[in-house]
């Protein structure tokens, strides 16, 4: 048996910790490891750039994790060494009080929010001085500086991230975009066998969605045989290189129903707009078991 | 006596309104007839003077607002002097140097920049005379183009547009391109010549 | 009771005010003390209530200033129509949390306890303008910090950050760190003193 870990789009860890041992009341030893972390892979693929420290930690965490189970999975050594049990109950204290504090936090965060709703019910008054004050003030103009009035600018054509929630689902935009029709844009864009980065095959597209499903896209031609993925460096460009008639498959398309697409999308597009607090449940992303979800460096 | 959640609704609308409302605009959204709202009004006015409040409602250009009653004319006077409401804040100052740097410039196009409606702030904006209406963008419904004035230039002290800092300087390099392409509009030659790549001279023309 | 003039003269100023006033302020105007401002304030917000007005004195971000009453909401949402929707997410919320606590904090001691990057989550923040750098840190490589602005307070409707519940109030209660502990059980000893009778979790794997 064994507990199933679907995966839905936690902000890492801690998130998916807390979940599991709160929420599903599941015991860290059911618990099959290997989905946490390549949950964790593939966010750290679809990062442009990996924070150190923050995958350090996670690092450190799976580690412990793992041990903890390891231990629990083997049959106790008869006598027990007194520094070796000490060093394992800090390990655990160590991700206890990580628990405890991103707990705290999120506890934190639920009130804030309270207030920011209740406080949005009041509206300040903003209209100023009538008519005539308003041309006694002094011209606010002449407070700005040019520097200022550039840095204004700048701030208001930086791209802002969208990562605000809707207040219900029916807000969000969901982007359709089959997985099909992802692969028949990689293979437009495949050259007979030149290799080509992963990156020029997401060029120009329009958002992370279909970056994403781009990717799938490519791995499911290269689970079919239809192309070769190579990475030759840690966190260098994932090459991607069509496969001669010769040596590749056909593409099956029958097999990319079980992508299921009207499912798949929407359910990738909601992880992207971030999940809203209660809808964990549907934001699985519907990966088929038997996928090779991580690309390692040959 | 017209009924408390009348007035109260009255009242709260009229707090936020930043222009003058027009009672049928009141009565529309209170859902009472016009007179009701008329009625209410002038009741608000005497409880207001009986109160001896600092404020009252005025009807101006057709429509009620709240303004401070004459008898504290002093105190405004000081206050508003003294600058403390002279600041342009964060959101009317962001739109002022989005129109600055992408002039000629549509409501709508500045809406999709900013991420909010920008009516309130692009009124007070032309209200001070930095912005004006420069022309009509020949796309259907002929929406207006607004651009800054000379008494925008004046009061930066520069002599012309081309005197802003350039807006790369201010962009984190990634965002550069995206930024600038954001807010350009499509004029039919100048885009296809030019594109994106041309972002440091984007603020002059 | 304060007198008449006092508390017209503060409504007068408040009315025509763009952003919270502080009670020092207010009292320099109107040349009473700063308590008698803080009574004056006070005795209008229990006035205007007694009168259900739509309307109060509302004392945010360190200054008081005029808001609808919220069971005023409904009206004013329609007639202010870019309501204030824009939610901020889960995770949003709980990296403003931890600044507003923590503050200031860097972004590397944000991510520590987030246990992911915080970039973008940070960004949307300051955006927003719920929070600012505020500072850099003595360390090499100087990195920013960051604290929450006024404008966090206001959205809050909260006067200062003392206001916010106290950290101590989100520990974790018993039940909570008896679940986790027993989620991070570490069997190996309990095996040992208690023999056969740890047995519920063995049989899963």
């Amino acid at each position: 048996m064994g507990y199933e870990v679907q995966t839905p789009a936690f902000e890492g860890p801690f998130d998916l910790l807390l979940h599991l041992i709160l929420k599903q009341e599941v015991d860290l030893w059911e618990i099959s490891l290997a989905p946490i972390i390549d949950e964790y892979i593939t966010r750290v693929a679809e990062l442009e750039r990996v924070d150190l420290d923050v995958a350090t930690e996670f690092l450190l965490i799976a580690a412990t994790l793992v041990e903890l189970k390891a231990r629990r999975l083997l049959p106790a050594p008869e006598p027990i060494d007194l520094d070796e049990e000490l060093a394992r109950w800090e390990e655990r204290d160590y991700l206890l009080a990580r628990l405890l504090e991103c707990k705290t936090f999120q506890d934190a965060a639920h009130a804030i929010h309270e207030r920011l709703t209740l406080a949005s019910h009041t509206f300040a008054r903003l209209a100023g001085p009538e008519h005539p004050f308003c041309l006694l003030s002094p011209d606010p103009l002449e407070q700005v500086s040019l520097v200022q009035l550039a840095k204004a600018a700048a701030k208001g054509l930086t791209p802002r991230p969208d990562l605000t929630v809707r207040t219900d689902a029916d807000h969000i935009t969901v982007a359709r975009v089959s997985v099909r029709e992802a692969i028949e844009a990689v293979l437009a864009l495949l050259p007979a066998r030149e290799p080509v980065p992963f990156r020029d095959l997401v060029r120009g597209v329009s958002s992370k969605i279909e970056a994403i499903v781009r990717f799938l896209a490519c791995l499911e031609l290269f689970k079919q045989g239809m192309i070769d993925l190579d990475q030759c460096d840690n966190f260098g460009d994932l090459q991607v290189r069509m496969l001669a008639p010769g040596e590749s498959a056909e593409l099956d398309l029958e097999s990319l129903a079980e992508w299921g697409d009207e499912e798949a999308a929407p359910a990738l597009a909601a992880a992207e707009h971030e999940e809203q607090e209660h809808a964990h449940e549907h934001e699985f992303v519907a990966v088929p078991a038997s996928w090779p979800v991580t690309v390692m460096p040959s | 006596m017209i009924d408390r959640s009348i007035t109260a609704a009255v009242e709260a609308i009229l707090l936020v309104a930043t222009e003058p409302v027009e009672p049928g605009v009141l009565a529309q959204l209170v859902e009472v007839p016009r007179a009701t709202v008329e009625d209410a009004c002038a009741q608000l006015v005497s409880e207001y003077s009986h109160d001896e409040r600092g404020f009252t409602i005025g009807r101006v250009a057709g429509g009620y607002r709240f303004q401070t009653d004459a008898t504290q004319a002093p105190y405004v006077e000081r206050f508003v002097l003294e600058g403390q409401t002279a600041r342009l804040s964060g959101p009317a100052l962001e739109t002022l140097a989005i129109v600055a740097y992408k002039q000629p410039i549509s409501r709508a196009q500045l809406s999709a920049i900013r991420g909010v409606n920008v009516d309130a702030t692009l009124r007070t904006l032309v209200q001070r005379g930095y912005v004006e209406e420069s022309g009509h963008e020949p796309t259907p419904g002929n929406p207006s183009l607004f651009s800054t004035t000379s008494v925008f230039l004046e009061k930066l002290g520069i002599d012309s547009l081309t005197d802003l800092p350039p807006l790369a300087d201010f962009i984190p390099d990634a965002h550069v391109v995206e930024a600038l392409e954001r807010g350009l509009r499509i004029p039919v030659a100048a885009a296809a010549s030019n594109g994106a790549a041309d972002s440091t001279g984007d603020g002059s023309d």
